[in-house]
């Protein structure tokens, strides 16, 4: 560690912990059974009883906010949005604020260990230094989280110096989010690669195919930002926003029209209002749109043939429509097909670089190209390799693969395959239990680093992240980690990390933008430059970096009209959906855990929507434990009678079932990866929506937690209506 | 004959802090509730407690439904929150003097230490919005290091409701203070104006017309105050949109 | 013939004789020894039973629940949002509606010379009592922090706070504390002389006890007039407090901001509710005293029940017409969470619960109570007095968890599920009882000198042919 | 028999035993009081007097009370930045724990004295910007060696002197009485 970061000299404060004496006083402990530790070195910047405000990233999620910690003696207080941040501009998602809840997580991995000993670091770090040594380049394998960070960057040089696998990233919001059909549809129409960024808040009518931009989609923050902007009534007509989707959404629930269509049938709906909106237009009708008949989609859509003239009409007619695609309209058979016919009605009304339409996402900073995760299919191979024995050592930093994964794809059998797991989990999950060692990486506010912000934000950004408290337990940062082994091991791998530490390679990395004229600042000295970087929390151009789509030919592209393909024997489709609160990692804190779903308003729980009638038909009521099974597996869940789902749809949120990952996520609610099988879109992304299932009644009951009151809501119970 | 120009509204009636809460572009993502949550030291009151009306948090985001499938829509998301009535119904009952209306900064108070736990203030309440701490509600170690020291830490037995931040508030003012200089708008916020990703709501001074608060409510015009008809004069408006 | 109508109006005076306490006198020395009997009678296994087996419930029931309540908080009970209110208040509310039994029936009953209550003021003014015992418990159990319930006096302290004299519930813990202290005073001036009969009777610890309790009464004329004195005053004194009690009680409601509380006729509704409950126990506890302790047979008779069932019936209709008056008003209000409070109690899942109070409070009384024969059954009337305090239980229980769920945010309706309060409330009434059965092992059930006063007063007197039961003044 | 109890007590022997009853209760009761009005132990036997004298100013040490809620006790690399100049400090043996803590890095873990409970927000700053001197609460320091609290800090004690200092202007006394200012 650099000596000229010493604020890990700050102590440990006991803090105003929840002393039992105080109970007579209603209020907290008094103060005089709190142990007060004064600081030895009371850094020059601060006084006791005064906040210091550290900025750094939120690492919830792979999108990339800007954080503003508010720290009191050496404790992590609150996270507030860092408003210099062009991504996030001062604001956080619900999971940002209850980063602290990780933070101070009982549950946390607090020593490195090896088979579940506690282990000395000296131990770990020849442990790892072994791993890298005495193994074939080719046997070792990185497998790393969605985010786009210093680490990845970091085992990418060590990756390309030394021959070993380069990185692989993934985590279940990518799966999700399908990344890699965005990216492979643009790749496909435009010729170039890149995430699309949807300007949402420059539009006027917005039409969503699935996409769940209000929730956990890309960028949730910045893209939620972007929807007040369609709304806000002051500066332009208030915008229409039309949602296309067979389970109404939190983000459905916003939409001033909310279509269910039959899942499947996106593509086609897509094309039908292409083609509309091209003969409404006049001039020659783009290839991609004149096979379509949009009678025939309509009524194998559901939508009526007038209600998607009248959509057509709105979206030719608006000076600034925009279409998105997203959620389980992608993860489908037909995915790729989808969100091309999506980019295609966007190229039809010519909306790319203008305001509200559509562009690529601003490069980071520090990035050349475009680089998405992973997608399951290249999971697959990757696993399949595992299996194989082909990997000796399997490094596992900042994803849970074995949650995260549909257990179908076999994770956690292929992880026998491989000889030396070595996990750097924080949370004892479900993973770090099979791994070989774990090696506790610092909580993200107790790291430094930095991170890309992917999309979201108009110009490139570089999120910086610093330690705003000092590490609680016995962690270490795992670049630190593999820079010390790295240096042990010698020869090529030392050469490939020739840093003291984690700081001196974060230097090494952001001493290019040093002097960049068009920075937000810059510095001529590095050491100027990192107190910036600090203070600001990141880099970022203070001109816009987003590129336009160039798509001369995209309406000569031809597509297929055809329904998506569902696997299985089921008579109901299978939505599941990331959970707008807990996502895919946010079950350990109970405050999250606590959160209302959204729509729903459960806590603490999982539940299966079924539509009411369905659910008449079915003899289930509320809270009526039913059996939900797939080809790839079966799991019981209660039932929530949801009011705004297609009759033969279901749909399930993805966060909760876990195993091990702190006491306020075990053993609570179910998985619904469980179910999904083998299935995959065209670009390789998981049909996680392309699947259908059974439902067999149980006849047991698990009463769900609600915020909202069912009778006041539903009615139920109040008695008969007058 | 006095018109209606004339009348002037005392400071208790047209309040000191308020809120405007733009309905139509809430998205219901909590992030105003965990928000509140981390800056107040709510307890979290676990599965049970929760599903059976136990739970503790001071901002609450309700929505109904309309019409019936495939017509059904979402009611927009409300956000509700204690209102800082300038007339409100859970001081006078309070036997105790534990809520109490600050005449310095017109807001409702909640004095914990001085609740006895009566709970007639909660039962009175028409907006429904305070919060009992009905178990001694356990925040196992290390997670209580996130306490906020400016908030007093509640224990079992005592009422609890949204304060409109008031820590902030007399951060600021103190901050203005030692600066020799009035507070500023838009110098600090509430938790949950601060988190909110679509700036759904605005807090401030709304006897200053100047202030952003009252800058959006002159904006939306038909702005709404829930249950005005009682005559609690509620702080917050409300814009449904659409 | 003379000889015939002489024996018909003879047995006319026997039947009166018999049928009227009033009428029958016994000597003075019997009548205290019948009184002294009932009560110094060893106490039967079966009584040792059922004492150890209440005192048991009390312990374990009351105090023991109380104390895991206290550190466990009112968790353990089933309030939540929006029923913050729940079951210990419905007691608070159900055990000082029983205690107005009391009162009405010494206070207001000597007041207007209704000769029929003498032999069971005593039994009336412990029912307040100990029912104004369970009322403050109960009220205290429903307070989340119990050990501060002092700050709800006014006492000069440093802070320079005071209780909030705006809120019912400070008027109510005045008006409570008022009644609890005026009607123990009130239950102890007329003990004042069967207490001095009883010292002047018994020996050993007993009579050190009564020694100390009947404060050295003699029995002398002044004495006496004192006594009728500070007895009449009393009297007087505690009818408006006792009616202010429920009133207050009622504006612990009606004062709120919530759909079906805000009504004005709370306050009378409330009083006859709780003479409606109070009867009913008035009812049950005669009959018990009468069926379980010896000698009672002379004391009360059916002449008793049918008066006491009078008044039940007069009461279930003014109850009735209270009931009506409030629904009428309510509902012609139109407000529309009023309308759902009112829809929610018939319909709602608890609406049998709103059926079964109309049966009880109303439908048997009147099915019962209109014959005469089956009023001076004591049995019946004991039946018909449990099912009005159940109904009247269910009454106040509609009143406070079944109304609160219903409010202006429907967002938290929620229905009540009682915990805790259920044992704890069971607690109250197994020490209702216990201190009844100690009570009748400790003081005379029965006011001899009361009996004795008025069978001096009254006289059968012939005018003519006829027997006519004549009453003088005493004072 | 409770009659042969008094009588027994009224002999002499009986009113000594009750005497001594009486006493030992009594000196009990006020041991425990004396027992809340003792400084409470300290790691170190801080001379408050050694160092006023010395014309350490008060906010030296304490530099928070006039910038923010809490005053602070000094760091330890505050106290060493003096002390290891001091020769005295290698050798006393009350100084031992200071330099046995600060050359081990351990902290010194004082037990504060002057305090206030946790529902109560007291901010030094706005006090000492209102022309407060420290003794004024605090007590004089050149007269004791461990602080000590010379009143009860309670809120008869707080809200006393706010209203002597709001006096008659209206509005500042709705701000100093005012629950809220220091209850949230």
């Amino acid at each position: 560690m650099s000596n000229k970061f010493s604020r890990r000299d700050f102590l440990k404060l006991a803090g105003v912990g929840a002393a039992t004496t105080a109970i007579l006083t209603g209020c907290g402990p008094a103060s005089r059974y709190v142990k007060r530790e004064p600081y030895m070195l009371m850094p020059e910047y601060t006084y006791n009883g005064q906040s210091t405000y550290y900025a750094t990233t939120c690492r919830e999620c792979a999108a990339g906010c800007g954080l503003i910690v508010r720290t009191s003696q050496g404790r992590a207080i609150k996270t507030e949005g860092n408003a210099n941040n062009p991504l996030n501009l001062g604001k956080t998602c619900a999971r940002g604020q209850a980063t602290l809840q990780g933070l101070y997580n009982p549950d946390r991995v607090t020593d490195p260990a090896k088979a579940g000993a506690s282990i000395t670091w000296d131990a770990a770090t020849q442990a790892v230094v072994d791993a890298l040594k005495n193994h074939k380049p080719d046997e070792i394998a990185f497998l790393m989280g969605t985010t786009s960070d210093h680490l990845f960057d970091l085992v990418t040089d060590l990756a390309a110096a030394t021959g070993i696998n380069a990185p692989v990233r993934f985590g279940a919001l990518s799966m999700f989010e399908s990344r890699a059909t965005l990216s492979t549809a643009a790749e496909n129409l435009f010729g170039q690669r890149g995430l699309p960024f949807f300007d949402v808040g420059g539009a006027q009518v917005v039409f969503s195919f699935g996409a769940n931009f209000l929730e956990t989609w890309l960028s949730p923050v910045s893209y939620t930002r972007g929807f007040a902007g369609l709304r806000e009534a002051q500066t332009k007509m208030r915008g229409t926003f039309v949602q296309f989707e067979s389970r109404m959404s939190a983000t459905g629930g916003k939409a001033d029209e909310w279509m269910p269509i039959r899942p499947g049938t996106e593509a086609m709906v897509v094309l039908a209002i292409g083609k509309l909106v091209a003969e409404k237009r006049g001039g020659t009708m783009p290839h991609a749109f004149i096979e379509v008949d949009p009678a025939n989609v309509a009524a194998k859509s559901g939508i009526k043939l007038e209600t998607l003239e009248q959509l057509a009409e709105k979206f030719a007619s608006s000076a600034g429509a925009l279409a998105i695609p997203g959620g389980a309209a992608l993860g489908q058979s037909n995915g790729l097909t989808v969100a091309e016919a999506v980019l295609a009605l966007n190229a039809l009304v010519d909306n790319f670089g203008k305001p509200g339409g559509v562009y690529f996402s601003a490069l980071a900073p520090n990035q050349t190209e475009y680089q998405r995760a992973a997608s399951v299919q290249e999971m697959q191979g990757f696993i399949q390799k595992m299996a194989e024995g082909k990997f000796k050592v399997l490094f596992i930093h900042g994803v849970n693969p074995v949650f995260e994964l549909p257990a179908s794809l076999g994770f956690k059998e292929a992880l026998s395959g491989v000889g030396q797991v070595i996990s750097f989990a924080t949370f004892p999950d479900e993973t770090a239990q099979e791994a070989d060692y774990v090696l506790p990486d610092h909580h993200s506010l107790e790291s430094w680093g930095y991170q890309r912000v992917v999309t979201g934000s108009a110009q490139p950004v570089l999120s910086g992240s610093q330690p705003v408290v000092s590490p609680f337990y016995n962690t270490r940062a795992t670049a630190d980690v593999l820079i010390a082994a790295a240096q042990l091991a010698g020869g090529k791998f030392a050469q490939a990390l020739p840093f003291t530490d984690e700081v001196e390679f974060l230097q090494s990395k952001v001493a290019p933008l040093m002097n960049s004229a068009d920075g937000f600042f810059s510095a001529a000295d590095i050491n100027t430059f990192m107190a910036y970087f600090q203070q600001y929390g990141g880099w970022w151009k203070t001109l816009d970096g987003r590129a336009v789509p160039v798509a001369a030919n995209l309406l000569n592209h031809s597509l297929s009209g055809a329904e998506a393909e569902f696997a299985g024997e089921g008579e109901f489709f299978f939505v599941p959906f990331v959970s707008p609160t807990l996502a895919e990692a946010g079950a350990n804190k109970p405050w999250l855990q606590e959160l209302p779903d959204p729509t729903t308003t459960v806590m603490w729980n999982t539940w299966v929507e079924i539509n009411p009638e369905t659910a008449h038909e079915l003899g289930l009521e509320d809270d009526d434990v039913v059996k939900i099974i797939s080809e790839a597996g079966e799991l019981e869940v209660p039932v929530y009678r949801y009011p705004a789902i297609r009759p033969d749809t279901i749909a399930m949120p993805f966060g909760q079932g876990h195993t091990a990952y702190s006491r306020y996520a075990d053993n609570r609610g179910v998985n619904p990866a469980d179910l999904l099988g083998q299935y995959f879109n065209e670009a390789g992304d998981l049909a996680f929506a392309g699947m259908k299932v059974k439902i067999e009644k149980t006849g047991k009951k698990q009463p769900l937690s609600r915020m909202e009151s069912i009778m006041g809501v539903y009615g139920v119970g109040l008695g008969e209506e007058h | 004959m006095i018109r209606p120009e004339e009348i002037k509204m005392s400071a208790e009636e047209t309040g000191k802090w308020g809120m405007v809460i733009d309905q139509d572009i809430c998205t219901g993502c909590q992030a105003c509730v965990a928000a509140c949550a981390m800056e107040n030291n709510i307890s979290f009151v676990g599965e049970v407690d929760a599903g059976y009306g136990r739970s503790m948090h001071w901002i609450r985001i309700e929505r109904f439904w309309e019409g019936a499938y495939p017509e059904v829509k979402m009611t927009p998301n409300q956000p509700m929150l204690c209102q800082q009535c300038g007339h409100a119904t859970c001081e006078p009952v309070c036997p105790a003097f534990a809520t109490v209306h600050s005449q310095a900064e017109q807001l409702n108070l909640q004095v914990y230490n001085r609740c006895v736990g009566t709970r007639y203030c909660a039962n009175n309440c028409p907006y429904q919005v305070r919060a009992f701490n009905w178990r001694d509600y356990q925040r196992p170690e290390p997670l209580s290091n996130q306490l906020n020291p400016d908030v007093t830490v509640r224990r079992m037995g005592v009422m609890e409701k949204c304060t409109f931040c008031i820590q902030r508030i007399h951060k600021a003012q103190d901050k203005a203070k030692s600066e020799g200089r009035e507070v500023v708008d838009g110098e600090f916020t509430t938790a949950c104006a601060q988190a909110c990703p679509a700036n759904a709501i605005v807090f401030g001074r709304v006897d200053d017309p100047e202030s952003l608060v009252s800058q959006v409510a002159r904006a939306h015009g038909h702005g709404v105050k829930h249950l005005e008809e009682l005559g609690t004069l509620p702080n917050v408006t409300y814009f449904k949109g659409g | 013939m003379s000889d015939k109508k002489q024996h018909a109006a003879q047995s006319h005076e026997e039947h009166l004789r018999e049928k009227h306490l009033m009428l029958d006198p016994l000597p003075r020395g019997k009548m205290n020894d019948m009184v002294m009997e009932s009560m110094l009678e060893k106490p039967t296994w079966k009584f040792w039973v059922i004492f150890g087996f209440l005192a048991f419930v009390v312990v374990y029931f009351l105090f023991y629940k109380w104390g895991v309540l206290i550190a466990k908080g009112q968790g353990e009970a089933g309030v939540m949002r929006p029923d913050y209110w729940g079951i210990f208040l419905v007691n608070t509310v159900f055990w000082i509606g029983i205690s107005h039994a009391g009162t009405f029936i010494s206070a207001i009953l000597r007041v207007f010379r209704a000769e029929f209550r003498r032999p069971f003021t005593r039994a009336a003014e412990l029912m307040t009592t100990f029912g104004l015992v369970q009322a403050g418990f109960s009220i205290f159990m429903h307070m989340g922090r119990v050990w501060l319930a002092y700050w709800l006096m006014p006492y000069p302290n440093q802070r320079l706070l005071w209780p909030n004299l705006h809120s019912p519930l400070t008027w109510d813990l005045l008006a409570i504390t008022t009644y609890l202290l005026s009607s123990t005073m009130y239950l102890f001036l007329p003990l004042i002389p069967d207490v001095a009969m009883a010292r002047d009777r018994s020996t050993g610890w007993r009579k050190n006890l009564y020694k100390v309790l009947s404060l050295g009464f003699r029995g002398t004329e002044g004495e006496w007039t004192h006594l009728r004195n500070a007895m009449n005053i009393f009297a007087w004194a505690i009818i408006p407090v006792m009616f202010s009690v429920h009133t207050i009680v009622s504006w612990d409601f009606a004062a709120a901001t919530r759909p079906g509380w805000s009504s004005t006729i709370f306050g009378p509704y409330f009083i006859v509710g709780a003479l409606h409950s109070g009867m009913g126990a008035a009812a049950v506890v005669l009959a018990v005293i009468r069926s379980t302790m010896k000698n009672m047979k002379y004391f009360v008779r059916g002449e008793h029940f049918d008066a006491i069932g009078k008044l039940m019936l007069i009461i279930s209709m003014s109850w009735a017409y209270f009931f009506f008056n409030d629904y009428m008003v309510q509902w012609y209000g139109g407000d529309k969470w009023t309308q759902q409070l009112l829809h929610f109690h018939e319909a709602g899942p608890m609406g049998w619960m709103w059926f079964a109070m109309l049966i009880c409070n109303v439908a048997i009384p009147w099915a019962i109570l209109w014959n005469p024969k089956w009023r001076a059954t004591p049995w019946a009337i004991t039946i018909v007095g449990l099912v009005i305090n159940v109904g009247m239980w269910f009454e106040r229980y509609i009143i406070i968890p079944i109304s609160v769920t219903i409010n202006r945010m429907p967002f938290t309706w929620r229905l009540y599920e009682p915990g805790i309060e259920v044992p704890m409330g069971i607690g109250t009434v197994a020490l209702f009882i216990l201190l009844y059965m100690a009570a009748s092992k400790l003081i005379p059930l029965i006011p001899v000198w009361e009996v004795q006063e008025g069978q001096m007063a009254h006289e059968l007197k012939k005018f003519g042919r006829e027997t006519v039961v004549s009453v003088s003044e005493l004072e | 028999m409770i009659k042969r109890l008094f009588d027994w007590l009224k002999q002499p022997l009986g009113l000594i035993a009750v005497g001594i009853t009486f006493l030992a209760l009594f000196s009990l009761a006020a041991y425990g009081i004396s027992l809340t009005q003792k400084p409470p132990e300290q790691p170190l036997q801080f001379p408050h007097r050694t160092h006023v004298a010395f014309g350490i100013q008060c906010l030296y040490c304490h530099p928070g009370a006039s910038k923010g809620p809490a005053a602070g006790i000094p760091s330890q690399a505050k106290c060493w930045g003096c002390h290891n100049q001091i020769q005295k400090t290698q050798t006393s043996e009350l100084l031992k724990p200071l330099k046995d803590a600060v050359l081990s890095g351990t902290p010194l873990e004082w037990v504060p004295v002057a305090q206030v409970p946790d529902f109560v927000q007291f901010n030094h700053r706005a006090h000492v910007a209102a022309g407060q001197n420290c003794e004024n609460c605090h007590g004089d320091m050149t007269k004791v060696t461990i602080a000590e609290n010379p009143q009860v800090m309670n809120m008869g004690w707080c809200l006393d002197c706010h209203k002597t200092i709001a006096g008659e202007d209206h509005e500042k006394l709705v701000k100093l009485v005012d629950c809220g200012t220091c209850h949230y």
